[in-house]
Formats: structure tokens, C-alpha cells, sequence
């Protein structure tokens, strides 16, 4: 922790960077972004076990951008997110200073984006055994079990949009959820603007979703978002070859396509 | 009215629902649903989570539900046919163990709606709900409603509050004509109380942590402190899960939905945190970035609402700070006003 | 069910299937009146939310179909649209919505007998299933008719 | 408030017989919005096209809808009678209620309940149609081909003769391409340099064209009438205006052991060279990579010789920008290589040649002066194979189409053989003799007939070398298969024409798409054949699929004829049925964000970005931007757009969401 504290100090004082996004003490047990300007606020970074969330998504906050050039801790997750942003010309190679904290402790600060995707080839990118076993257990489930199984959960939802505030991938300023010319998602939080929305917003993260779960952390009302998106991972990656955030000039899975693409459902 | 105390026995409490159950009144009340706590109709008793802490959403939704239809139209070959909603059709129903601070937020939603032009789906609503609060024997660190003037026991906007006293009994305060008039439903389970219990023995031990007075002088004193509700307010993300689980916040919009021949308006929650709240179709925004957002959130509850209506926006339930996904803590922010 | 009529709406493009459609035509070759036809350039601009909006506005089937591949008008974009309803079909078939209830084709500007016999299976596989009541009780027309519960 | 006008054809009796047309009129009428409705006979005729135009002044219709036959047959028609009446001609929708409802299903209520639901749903679609403009870009009046072998040349002499402005761009140091290199052509026998070398030497000194040789396409920009083009000009070490092409350095240079491209092997050049005597331009180029000079450091032998000091080693490549109104492709094949026939042996063995190398040795110019002689010994071949379809027709060669060209040329060389080696026997294997074509089938009687060729049907499994010899072993399938095995002089091999070196990466420079093969992809295999999917690119020649000369020609002259035509005009019009990205007030501009995922699924190129500056001239915004010139309104780009910041006219998400509506609300 110490070393990550000095680093940033340095950054900070040698003016590489103006502000870095790391994690700090939250509420009672939770850990929290903080976006360290000075060297007194550097200090309260911490780094332990409960620091799981991505926060690359702080990257594209407009007043989080006006702070300067910005440092950012990443996990995996978060790297991943940088390189799916960067293959959206969302973020450029040489903005963001990243740094990374091995196993060890030890920091690792990626110079460029070649040297993350690099790191990626060897990062373990799989999404939880636990989630896994979910997702088996929705497959297993009848068609109209699974419509029962969504139904309920989408009839949780409030539409807070926590999810989509969560999401790093979810940065469009003008959502489609607020397109009302033609309102293609109601804005009801009902039955139907529920399902809308949810698969709206599964399908426009098909392909582009690396599996970070914070959808599904940032829900108030514990639907397992994640979950949809995660189940698309698999059959993009052995249909098309195509696994989101691992490369900052990839093409993304759904706007190119193989002659010899396989389906076995149309006649 | 003066507030009756009576002694229920623990064992009768499930009587209580199937009596309001047979005399046709709908019962809400919180269920554990997963990790998440809703308040939903209930036909018996052991489908109520009375243990919990706190429902994850307020009880707001009983007289204003995320999604009410107000209208109803025809869409005719020269004009429109409207169809009023009769905001009276809506049946006696109970609210029933929810804590006093769901209860006493809606003295927010009543001065909010109750303000002229007033609000006949929400009073209408309101008007017809009587509520039954327990009081709270526990208590986390989310919790602050000491410090804006409620408390563990706060019996204010409730129509009756129920009180562990022991294993087998509960302390019933009937606090309203309401809730008396209810009670007659009960009365034979009833037992007079002795005066003398005293009911604080028996609730949560919540510390106060700021100055009240302070927040509000300066929070009205803050709004050109940019760099305040900057810093506070750098990690917020801009959703609507605070809004949607206060029990205070009173926000709404309309929406339209209709196919080519007809439609419904419906009133659905909204939320002062959403970038769309303020946009205007110039694509101007008066609210153009998160800290403004924020700052309207917090003046709203702290000082517009005490300056206009004479009430508080906040119950100090710490509902917002629990569901927000960046751990905005609303009690450590407005702490942090009060030291300003 | 005996009178139950299926509505089925096919979305179509305009230079292989619509024109297949009149083709059909042309030879008089007779189909079922429950399917109607609504035409896009091309598969690539068929978006899935138009799929959506047609099962919530009370859709008992759906038809999508288009250039068969290596045909299209605009060379590649029935290709994009493939790739599309691969992934579609994915989430739509994890989140419970009947996938038997919509049928992907490749029916050319020569296929006349093929568009009739793509209509006639669709309407018949439908009517055997009978109206589509999952979708049915969320639709727009649901919201319209009844009292929003006083309890949501 | 909309005023539409609902016009119901009966078509004669073709809609009537089934649709109650008087119904679906009246039912019409009591939609919202729809001012008048009416039903006639023959809308399409001259009183029905008349009485949409009255009512359309009468009842100031701001919207049309005619309830006829198919959009695809007479949507035009009646586009052009609302525009007559002052209408906006995109203001105006059809619904098919003949292809798709009165000739398909019986006559009863359901059919004319249907007709009715196709109309509503045009009455609610054209509510949301916008008045568009027909778009207009300018045309550059200079076409670009790319390639200088026989397609190019015709193609460029074509459009040049028509008074259009040509730059001719040629990878090799000389035009001419294959054709430059063969002996005679078939079914004629006439030379094939002494037909082509006039036709190159016009090309250099037509004043319309301007030719770069030893150039190549560096990048692509732009769109149809507007494009924008780089070639690099690669250093010939040599100033071009100084040089007389006299030769003496190529002489004089001491590198005289390079094997000679243009021979294809069979012979040798110097270091400076110019690749065949007849070559355009007559001017020598240094092969830097085998340069005594440019390895070692020293030499300049040809320097020195040079009278006119023409030699300039230190030369530079050159960028030439181009500005072209057309490109014409005419980029050529080339044949399979060696290493592709182990089991014929097949650059193991010197007797084993390809079809352009025996081209070269029957060439009077080639390196035996006409001679048939074999490469390994210079002896005359008495027997000698030819194996059509080698590589060809060969699905474990990964070639599965035919070459075309193989079975002609191959009983050409069976021919040239026999005329020069009288006493000499040459075998043909062949799969099946492909003629098709004017005096094709007479010549290759003439081969069999006339000069005694022995046609074997029947492939040939093995060649190998005994003795001297090589032995070819192969079946005869006309005769049972039985073995068949010759001892030959010489084999030459048919080997299939694929796609050129390079016609991948030049396909993704130009921005047109080519076959699994690698072949240039045309518009439409029958209606569009020198067309490409980009508006403005044409193909000529081989670079499409393997063609012999005068197929080549005439897909040469066919892309010169879309060039001239589409240069007739100083502005092209277009449908305005395409793409647009929206635009808002500020601060967003647009609801696009600048992925640009909708890049690549854009067949044609057709996404540009363009940037929002603040008044400091800062960069505040990168947008997606359609150009016009280049969209073909195919709307992909619309369903992948995550904000639906782009949107397609005609077809536009509101209309396609209220067709939905209001077919299914009824």
C-alpha cells in the first residue's frame, strides 16, 4: 500500500498526472473511489482485498475528465475496459497513466496499450465459477421457466439506472432508453419497460460487455443483470472468435461478420 | 387524539392480518425477497419480514406507486377522447410493519402533494391507508434519524406503532382516529397497558451525529460552494437508486404510452440525479454536471423543503446511502456540512 | 382456439424477399392473409427492437427474412444482420421469449413458391401454438384495457 | 393535422376480384389524418394519374398513399405524378395490395381486411415521411485505370477517345501486360505483339492520357465523381526526360545473370533494363535489390556510359495526388506458380514449364528466338505433353472454378509445336474441352484434325524423370480408364489463373470487395458485370475472374462506356434514401458518440468522421458522418447504432415503428 501511496505521490508531484482514481476507506465495510488531487489525499489510498470494483468507468465522467490528465488503479477488469474504450475511440493510447497491483504487491504500470494487451493474453478473463453454474441453471430451465425466472426479476427493477451509471461500456450520452422519437423502450418501470430496457441494454453490450459485474453490483434490487450479458459471452467468442476488451484497434463482433458464419436456424 | 396503550400478545399478531384479510382490506407489508425486501400485498402473517432492519425500498410506493395511470384516451378520426381516472377507486388498505421512519416520511409527501394545486391520486391514496409501524429494536450505521428529529420509537405519521416489550408481547400505541377506528377490528385482542413501560428500554440506540440546525443554515449557505459538492460528489454516477429508495422523494414525471388508436398517461418516478432531469429541448441544461445534481438533492431536502413546505426532506432512514452503488454517504456528507 | 387467427408480421428486404413476395404473386401461388409484409432496404436495418415492439403490440409469430447469403443487394448486409439474430436468438432463447415463434429465412427474388411455403408453415407452426400469451399479458393493449394494479 | 389522400386501384379486376376496393377506400376515409379517399379502375393510367394530381391541388394533400400493385413496379410513377402536382415525391407511399393480397388469397372479408391493414399502416407510415431532396455531387472529369496490360489499354484509349482526361497507373517499368509476353492468340494465330504494341504506343502519346509506369496505388479517398488518390511514383534511378532509350547501359552493366520476369525465367537481364524491346515507355529502370552499385556501394558503370547523364541514384520515390471522377480496375491475373505441382514435378524439373513459359519459347522475340526448345538442354522435344487444368477445376488445390482460358491456348501450343517441330507428336490430358466462343471450336479441330494432337481424356496422376525422359503417367478415361504413360521431352502445364499478387491488399485500398478467390467482386453477376459495389469503380479484365482477350477487351470497353456516362453529366443525382447522422444543440451536438462501430459495418466506406471545434479551433466532439456520395442507404449502420444517432430516410425508426403499431393495432 505503501509503495502505491509514494508512486502516486510522485505522480502527483512531478506533475505526470493531476488526479488519480484509486480505491479508499468507505462506509463501515465498504471501499469506495476516491480521485486523489493532492499529496495529503494520496495517502488515504488503500489497496486490499475488498478493492474489486472497476473503476474505469470514472474514466468518461465529464467532471472527473476536467481534473487533468488522470492516473487510475486498474484490475483486470478495468484494463479490459480501457481496451474496449480505446477500440471505441474512447480513450487514447498515452491519456490515462495506469497502474496495476500484481499478487505480490508489487505495481505495474503499462506504458502503453500494447504492453495491457500483452498482460491480457495471460490474465485470467473467465467469468466466476459461481456464475457460470448460474447461467447453467437458467439454460436448464424450460423456455417458459426462464420467462417466469426474468419475468420476476425485471419486476424488481425501479429503472434507477444504476446499472447503466455503473457500466463502463454504457457511455453513450443520449441512451436509447431516452429516445422518445420513437420511444422505443416505455419509460415505465412495468412489466414490458422492464424487459425492454434489460434486453435492450443486453444486446447493445453483446460483444462488448467484459464481464465486470458492476451492473449487477450497483442494483438496488439484486436482479442479476450480469447474467445476461455474461451468457453472450461464450457464444460470441467460439461463434465469431471475438472476446470484448482485449485489443484497442479490435473490430468489434457485431459489425463485421464471416461468409461462412454458423447458424442453424434460418431456412 | 390522546394515544391509547394497549398489550398485544405476540401469538395474536397473525390474527390481526387474517381479520383485515377477511374484511376485504389489502395488506401491505415488507417481504424478504432474496438479499432484497419489498413491500408487497401479504394474505398472512408469516410472509411478512418483520425482523428486518428496514425494507429496501420505502413504503412511499402504498400512495405513489413507480407507475400510476392518471388518463386514459381515444385517439377518434377528429379528436382526442379523454377518460379521467376516478382517483377515489382505490380500496382501505393497511400498511403494516413498516418503520417509523417510512411512516413519518410521508409528512414530506403530504406537504409535498398536499401543496395547492393539490394531488388527489396521492392524497386520495394516502387518505385511505392506515399505517402500522414497529418500532425499531436495531439499528446500523446508516441510520441517523436522531439527527433529524425522528428516532428509533418516532411515532409521527404513524396511525398505530407497535413495541417488543418481551418475547410473547407488543406495546400497541393507537395514535390516530385512524388507527382507532382500525383497532375496533382488534380490540377484543387488546389489553390495557401500564403507563409506566417504558418503551426507549426497547428500541435501538441511535447516537445523534450533527447539528440539525447547522446542516440547514449551511447547506442554504453553500450553493455557490462549487468546490464543496464537487468533492463530495466526484464518485456519483448520476442513477436514480437514492431517489427511488427515499422515502421523501416526491419527483415524478409523465409519460405517454399509446398504440394508433389509443393511450394511457401515466405518472412515473424521476429522479433530480438524472443528467435528463433539467434538460431543456435548447439543449441547454441549467444542471449541466453531477456536483449540481447533487447539490440540488441536498439543498432540496435541507433547505427548499424546511424554507417552503416546514418540513424536512430527510427521515435519516439511510436507505440512499445503503442502495447507492459508490457509497455516497449521505450521513457523512451532511456531517461534513455541519462542520463546514 | 378453434377461430384463433394468428398475426404474424414479416419484415422483410426489399430487393430479394419482398421482391420473392411478388413474385408470388405474379404467380398466383395462394398463402394464408395472416401474414403482412413490412419492408426494409435490407436485413442489416432490421433492428431486433423492431422484433420486440412487434410481440409487445401483440405479434403471435414473426417472419425476418432476406438475401440469401453472397446475395445481397448491398453485398454484406444480410451477412451483419446473420450475425445479429445469432446473438439475438441467444438472449431472446436465456430470457424465456419463444424463438420457435420466429422464423429466419433466406428467400430470393426467385423464390416465389418458397416465400408462400415460408407463410403457410409459419401460420399453421402458429396457429398450433396458439396466440402468444406470455407477450400477450405484458402488451401495450394489456396496459390500455386494465386498471394498473393499486399496488405495483 | 395531416391531409393524406388514400387512392385504392382495382387494377382492372386484378385487385377488385378479391378486395372490396369501394370498402377499404371508405374504411380509409375514417382514419385520423386522411382528408380524402377514392377508389378508380386504373390509378397508373393517364385519368387515374390525372385525378391523384386534381386531388391532390383540391384537397392540399400534404401526403399520398396509393393502394395498387407492388412499390417495385410503379412506385416511381406515381412519385413523379405528386411531384407534377407539386407534391414532394418522398411524401408519397404505396401499399401492395396486389402481389401481396388480392392475387395470393381468396376472394373474402379477411383479404380485403388485410388490404385495409396495409393501408392504415401506409397512412400512419407517410405521416413520418419528411419532404427529401434528390442529392447532387459534382464530377471530376479524369478517370483513373489502374493497370496497363490489353484491359487497360482499351479501357483508358476508350474513355481518353471520348474526350475525358486519363491517368494510367502500372506497377511493371512497361504497359503491355500478359498480353505483351504471348506469342500468337487464338482461334486467329496472329501476333500478339504486332496487334498490341500500336495500341501502347497510343496510350504514350494520347494527349488525354497521362501514364505512370512502375507506380502504384498508395491509398484511396474519396467517393464516385470525388476521389482522392496517391500513387507512388517508385524511383527508376533514372531522369525520364533526359534518358533517349538508347540502350547503352543495358549493355554495359556488368549484372547480366538476372532471371528475366518477362521471359519468366527462361531467360536473362541486367541490373538496368527495360523488360522487352517493345516496351512503353522504351526507358530502362535499376533493379535495385540485384545493383552492383546499390549492394556494394560502387559500379555506376551506367553512368558513366550514359551519354545524356540521365542516371540518378539517388532518386527518391515520388507521391503523385490524383484527383479522378472513376477508377477503372484492369489489375490482370497471373498463373500458378511452381511448388504448387510437386507430383508433376514441377520446378524440380527444367522441362516442366507453365503455359506463359512455352509462350515465351514459341515468342520470335522470346529467349530461343521462336524455337522450340527445351530449357535444360536446348534440344528440340519430339514428344511432348501438355496437362490442361492444372490447378483448375481442382477442389484439393483450393481451385474449384475453371480458368477458362487453358483449354483454348493449350491447343494453340499444341498447334505452335506442331508448326515448328513437324516431326514432333504433342499429347494433350484435358478433363473436358471448354470451346465456347466464336471460331473456338474449329480451331481446337484444327489441333486435333489438322496437326495431329492426341487428345487424352484423362488427368495426369504423376511426372517423373527417367533417363532423360519424363515419364508421364496418367489414365485415359474414354477408354476405361486405362493406364496411359508416355515418355516426353517436355511437359508443359495449363496452370490455373488466380487472382494477381496483391489483389487483396489493392482491394482494401480502393475499397471494393473481391471473391473467396481474391478476385475483384462485381456489382451483379448478369445486370452489373463491370460494376463494382462502390459507386464509381469498374472492373476490367482478368482482375474479376480468369478472361481471354477479347472477353477482356469487351469488359474494358463496357467499364469505359459506365465511366463516359457517368462523366456526362457535370453533377451526379442520387436518391436522398440514404444514412444521416443527427445533429443537436450544444453541448451534445448529436446524440452519436463517436464509436464509429457503425465504420466498419458499412459496406461502403460510407462513414467519415468529422470533428466539432470550439471557437479556439479545440477539438470538443468527433462525430460519425454520412457522406452522401458514397451511402447506399442499405441502413445496417441504423440498426447498429447503439444511441440511434443515425437514422436512414425512408426507412426511417419512426416510420418502421409505426408501421409496427398500426399494423398490429387495428
Amino acid at each position: 500500500m505503501n509503495e502505491l501511496i509514494n508512486k502516486v505521490t510522485k505522480l502527483l508531484n512531478d506533475k505526470t498526472i493531476d488526479a488519480f482514481i484509486g480505491y479508499g476507506q468507505g462506509s463501515t465495510d465498504r471501499v469506495r473511489a476516491i480521485f486523489a488531487r493532492t499529496v495529503e489525499q494520496a495517502s488515504k489510498l488503500i489497496y486490499t482485498p475488498a478493492c474489486t470494483f472497476n473503476l474505469s468507468g470514472y474514466l468518461l465522467k465529464h467532471e472527473v475528465k476536467h481534473l487533468g490528465k488522470l492516473g487510475i488503479l486498474a484490475n483486470v477488469a478495468a484494463l479490459r475496459s480501457i481496451m474496449q474504450l480505446a477500440s471505441e475511440f474512447q480513450i487514447k493510447d498515452g491519456e490515462v497513466y495506469i497502474l496495476f497491483v500484481n499478487d505480490d504487491a508489487s505495481l505495474t504500470e503499462f506504458s502503453d496499450f500494447q504492453s495491457i494487451e500483452a498482460f491480457l493474453e495471460k490474465a485470467n478473463i473467465d467469468i466466476t465459477p459461481d456464475e457460470k453454474a448460474r447461467i447453467e441453471k437458467i439454460e436448464a430451465m424450460s423456455v417458459s421457466e426462464r420467462w417466469e425466472f426474468w419475468n420476476k426479476e425485471f419486476e424488481k427493477c425501479i429503472k434507477c439506472y444504476a446499472c447503466r451509471a455503473a457500466c463502463p461500456m454504457c457511455y453513450c450520452h443520449r441512451c436509447t432508453t431516452d429516445v422518445n422519437q420513437p420511444q422505443w423502450i416505455p419509460v415505465a418501470s412495468h412489466e414490458r419497460g422492464n424487459l425492454d430496457y434489460h434486453l435492450m441494454r443486453a444486446m447493445h453490450l453483446a460483444g462488448r460487455c467484459i464481464n465486470c459485474g458492476e451492473c449487477a453490483n450497483a442494483c438496488p434490487m439484486d436482479i442479476p443483470l450480469n447474467l445476461l450479458t455474461y451468457q453472450l459471452i461464450d457464444p460470441i467468442k467460439t461463434g465469431f472468435g471475438a472476446t470484448a476488451g482485449m485489443k484497442a484497434d479490435a473490430v468489434y463482433a457485431l459489425s463485421t461478420f464471416k461468409p461462412d458464419d454458423k447458424e442453424n436456424f434460418i431456412i | 387524539m390522546d394515544k391509547e396503550l394497549k398489550i398485544l400478545k405476540y401469538s395474536d399478531l397473525s390474527k390481526l392480518i387474517e381479520r383485515f384479510r377477511s374484511k376485504g382490506f389489502p395488506v401491505l407489508a415488507p417481504v424478504q425477497k432474496g438479499k432484497v425486501i419489498e413491500i408487497e400485498p401479504v394474505d398472512t402473517l408469516d410472509t411478512i419480514a418483520l425482523d428486518v432492519l428496514l425494507s429496501t425500498q420505502s413504503a412511499k410506493k402504498a400512495a405513489f406507486p413507480k407507475v400510476e395511470k392518471v388518463l386514459e384516451y381515444t385517439l377518434e378520426k377528429a379528436a382526442v377522447k379523454q377518460t379521467a381516472i376516478d382517483p377515489n377507486a382505490y380500496a382501505e388498505t393497511i400498511l403494516f410493519g413498516v418503520r417509523p421512519c417510512d411512516a413519518s416520511g410521508f409528512k414530506s409527501l403530504d406537504a409535498i402533494f398536499g401543496e395547492a394545486p393539490s394531488d388527489a391520486f396521492y392524497l386520495n391514496k394516502k387518505e385511505k391507508t392506515t399505517i402500522i409501524s414497529f418500532s425499531c429494536p436495531t439499528a446500523d450505521d446508516y441510520c441517523f434519524c436522531t439527527s433529524v428529529g425522528g428516532g428509533p420509537g418516532y411515532t409521527a405519521g404513524s396511525d398505530i406503532q407497535f413495541t417488543a416489550i418481551s418475547k410473547d408481547e407488543l406495546l400497541v400505541e393507537i395514535l390516530t382516529e385512524k388507527g382507532k377506528k382500525l383497532s375496533g377490528l382488534f380490540n377484543d385482542l387488546l389489553t390495557d397497558a401500564s403507563p409506566s413501560i417504558d418503551k426507549e428500554k426497547f428500541l435501538a440506540d441511535v447516537k445523534v451525529v450533527f447539528d440539525l440546525d447547522k446542516v440547514i443554515s449551511n447547506t442554504t449557505a453553500a450553493f455557490n460552494s462549487a468546490e464543496l459538492w464537487l468533492d463530495q460528489s466526484l464518485r456519483c454516477i448520476g442513477c436514480g437508486a437514492c431517489a427511488f429508495v427515499c422515502p421523501t422523494c416526491a419527483c415524478f414525471d409523465f409519460q405517454d404510452e399509446q398504440n394508433t388508436k389509443k393511450g394511457v398517461r401515466l405518472r412515473l418516478w424521476d429522479s433530480c440525479g438524472f443528467s435528463l432531469f433539467t434538460l431543456h429541448t435548447s439543449g441547454h441544461n441549467p444542471r449541466e454536471v453531477q456536483s449540481q445534481r447533487w447539490r440540488q438533492r441536498i439543498m432540496h431536502k435541507f433547505s427548499y423543503m424546511p424554507e417552503q413546505l416546514k418540513v424536512l426532506g430527510c427521515e435519516g432512514c439511510g436507505r440512499c446511502s445503503r442502495a447507492c452503488p459508490v457509497d455516497m454517504n449521505i450521513k457523512e456528507h451532511l456531517t461534513s456540512i455541519a462542520l463546514q | 382456439m378453434q377461430d384463433f387467427e394468428p398475426k404474424i408480421v414479416a419484415f422483410v428486404c426489399n430487393w430479394c424477399t419482398y421482391a420473392g413476395a411478388d413474385l408470388t404473386g405474379t404467380s398466383r401461388t395462394k398463402y394464408a392473409a395472416n401474414v403482412k409484409i413490412i419492408r426494409f432496404p435490407c436485413t442489416g436495418r432490421i433492428d431486433f427492437m423492431i422484433l420486440m415492439k412487434a410481440f409487445e403490440n401483440g405479434a403471435d409469430g414473426i417472419i425476418v427474412s432476406g438475401c440469401h447469403p453472397n446475395d445481397c443487394h448491398y453485398s454484406t448486409g444480410n451477412f451483419h444482420a446473420r450475425r445479429r439474430w445469432i446473438v439475438f436468438r441467444n438472449l431472446m432463447n436465456f430470457t424465456g421469449i419463444d424463438t420457435e415463434r420466429i422464423l429466419f429465412s433466406w428467400v430470393s427474388a426467385a423464390e416465389g413458391f418458397k416465400w408462400a411455403d415460408v407463410v403457410n408453415n409459419t401460420v399453421a407452426k402458429i396457429r398450433e401454438m396458439g396466440p402468444y400469451e406470455n407477450y400477450n399479458k405484458i402488451a401495450v393493449s394489456t396496459l390500455l384495457k386494465e386498471e394498473v394494479s393499486n399496488h405495483e | 393535422m395531416s391531409r393524406i389522400g388514400v387512392f385504392v386501384c382495382h387494377c382492372g379486376e386484378n385487385i377488385s376480384a378479391t378486395v372490396n376496393c369501394e370498402k377499404v377506400a371508405q374504411i380509409s376515409k375514417e382514419l385520423k389524418g386522411v382528408e380524402f379517399s377514392t377508389d378508380y379502375k386504373y390509378m397508373c393510367s393517364d385519368p387515374g394519374q390525372t385525378m391523384l394530381k386534381e386531388a391532390i391541388k383540391e384537397h392540399k394533400l400534404d401526403g399520398v398513399v396509393v393502394a395498387a400493385c407492388s412499390p417495385r413496379m410503379h412506385e416511381p410513377t406515381f412519385r413523379k405524378a405528386c411531384s407534377e402536382a407539386g407534391l414532394n415525391p418522398y411524401l408519397c407511399e404505396m401499399s401492395n395490395i396486389r402481389e401481396h393480397c388480392s392475387w395470393v388469397h381468396p376472394k373474402d372479408d379477411l383479404t380485403t381486411e388485410k388490404a385495409e391493414d396495409l393501408v392504415r399502416v401506409m397512412v400512419e407510415k407517410v405521416k413520418k415521411n419528411k419532404a427529401l431532396n434528390s442529392i447532387k455531387v459534382p464530377v471530376t472529369k479524369t478517370a483513373l485505370v489502374i493497370g496497363g496490360g490489353v484491359a487497360g489499354i482499351q479501357a483508358a484509349l476508350d474513355i481518353a477517345n471520348c474526350g475525358h482526361k486519363v491517368v494510367m497507373v502500372e506497377k511493371q517499368p512497361s504497359i503491355g501486360g500478359h498480353m505483351s509476353q504471348l506469342s500468337e492468340t487464338f482461334p486467329t494465330l496472329d501476333c500478339s505483339q504486332c496487334i498490341l504494341t500500336p495500341r501502347m504506343v497510343e496510350i504514350a502519346q494520347h494527349p488525354n492520357i497521362t501514364l505512370y509506369t512502375y507506380a502504384e496505388v498508395e491509398k484511396v479517398d474519396g467517393f464516385i465523381g470525388n476521389f482522392k488518390i496517391t500513387v507512388r511514383k517508385k524511383s527508376k534511378s533514372l531522369d525520364e526526360h533526359l534518358c533517349t532509350g538508347c540502350g547503352l547501359c543495358t549493355t554495359k552493366c556488368p549484372q547480366k545473370k538476372i532471371p528475366n520476369e518477362f521471359e519468366r525465367g527462361l531467360g536473362f537481364r541486367p541490373a538496368i533494363y527495360v523488360p522487352f524491346p517493345q516496351a512503353v515507355p522504351n526507358k530502362p529502370v535499376i533493379d535495385r535489390e540485384n545493383c552492383t552499385y546499390y549492394i556494394k556501394g560502387k559500379c555506376k558503370v551506367c553512368e558513366i556510359v550514359c551519354p545524356t547523364k540521365a542516371i540518378r541514384f539517388d532518386q527518391e520515390d515520388e507521391l503523385v495526388e490524383i484527383e479522378a471522377g472513376a477508377i477503372v480496375l484492369a489489375t490482370g491475373f497471373d498463373v500458378l506458380k511452381s511448388d504448387f505441382f510437386p507430383e508433376y514435378g514441377y520446378g524440380k524439373y527444367k522441362d516442366v514449364i507453365d503455359g506463359l513459359q512455352f509462350e515465351r519459347l514459341a515468342s520470335a522475340s522470346g529467349p530461343t528466338m521462336g524455337e522450340i526448345r527445351r530449357p535444360s538442354d536446348g534440344q528440340i522435344p519430339k514428344k511432348i505433353v501438355f496437362v490442361a487444368c492444372a490447378g483448375s477445376r481442382d477442389p484439393a488445390k483450393g481451385i474449384e472454378y475453371c480458368s477458362k482460358i487453358c483449354c483454348m491456348y493449350t491447343a494453340k501450343h499444341a498447334m505452335l509445336y506442331k508448326h515448328k517441330v513437324h516431326d514432333g507428336t504433342p499429347y494433350v490430358f484435358y478433363m473436358d474441352i471448354r470451346a465456347g466462343g466464336k471460331m473456338y471450336e474449329e480451331f481446337v479441330r484444327r489441333a486435333i484434325v489438322e496437326d495431329e494432337t492426341q487428345y487424352i481424356r484423362g488427368r495426369v496422376s504423376t511426372i517423373y524423370e527417367k533417363n532423360g525422359k519424363l515419364i508421364v503417367k496418367g489414365a485415359d478415361t474414354l477408354m476405361g480408364a486405362e493406364p496411359v504413360e508416355i515418355e516426353a521431352d517436355m511437359v508443359v502445364l495449363a496452370t490455373a489463373g488466380v487472382a494477381n499478387h496483391g489483389a487483396e491488399a489493392l482491394a482494401q485500398t480502393v475499397h471494393v470487395s473481391y471473391d473467396a478467390y481474391k478476385f475483384f467482386a462485381e456489382a451483379h453477376p448478369k445486370l452489373k458485370p463491370v460494376e463494382t459495389n462502390t459507386a464509381g469503380i469498374f472492373l476490367a479484365g482478368a482482375c474479376q475472374a480468369p478472361k481471354d482477350i477479347p472477353e477482356s477487351v469487351a469488359a474494358a470497353s463496357g467499364a469505359a462506356v459506365k465511366v463516359a456516362a457517368l462523366f456526362s453529366n457535370d453533377e451526379l443525382t442520387r436518391e436522398p434514401l440514404i444514412a444521416v447522422v443527427n445533429r443537436q444543440a450544444p453541448p451534445v451536438f448529436s446524440s452519436c458518440v463517436g464509436c464509429f462501430l457503425c465504420q466498419s459495418v458499412c459496406p461502403y466506406q460510407a462513414i467519415e468522421r468529422e470533428e466539432i471545434k470550439n471557437r479556439n479551433g479545440e477539438v470538443i466532439k468527433t462525430l460519425a458522418k454520412v457522406n452522401e456520395g458514397l451511402c447506399q442507404g442499405c441502413g445496417t449502420c441504423v440498426a447498429l447504432c447503439r444511441t440511434k444517432a443515425i437514422d436512414i430516410h425512408g426507412y426511417s425508426n419512426q416510420q418502421v415503428y409505426t408501421e409496427v403499431m398500426a399494423l398490429l393495432n387495428d
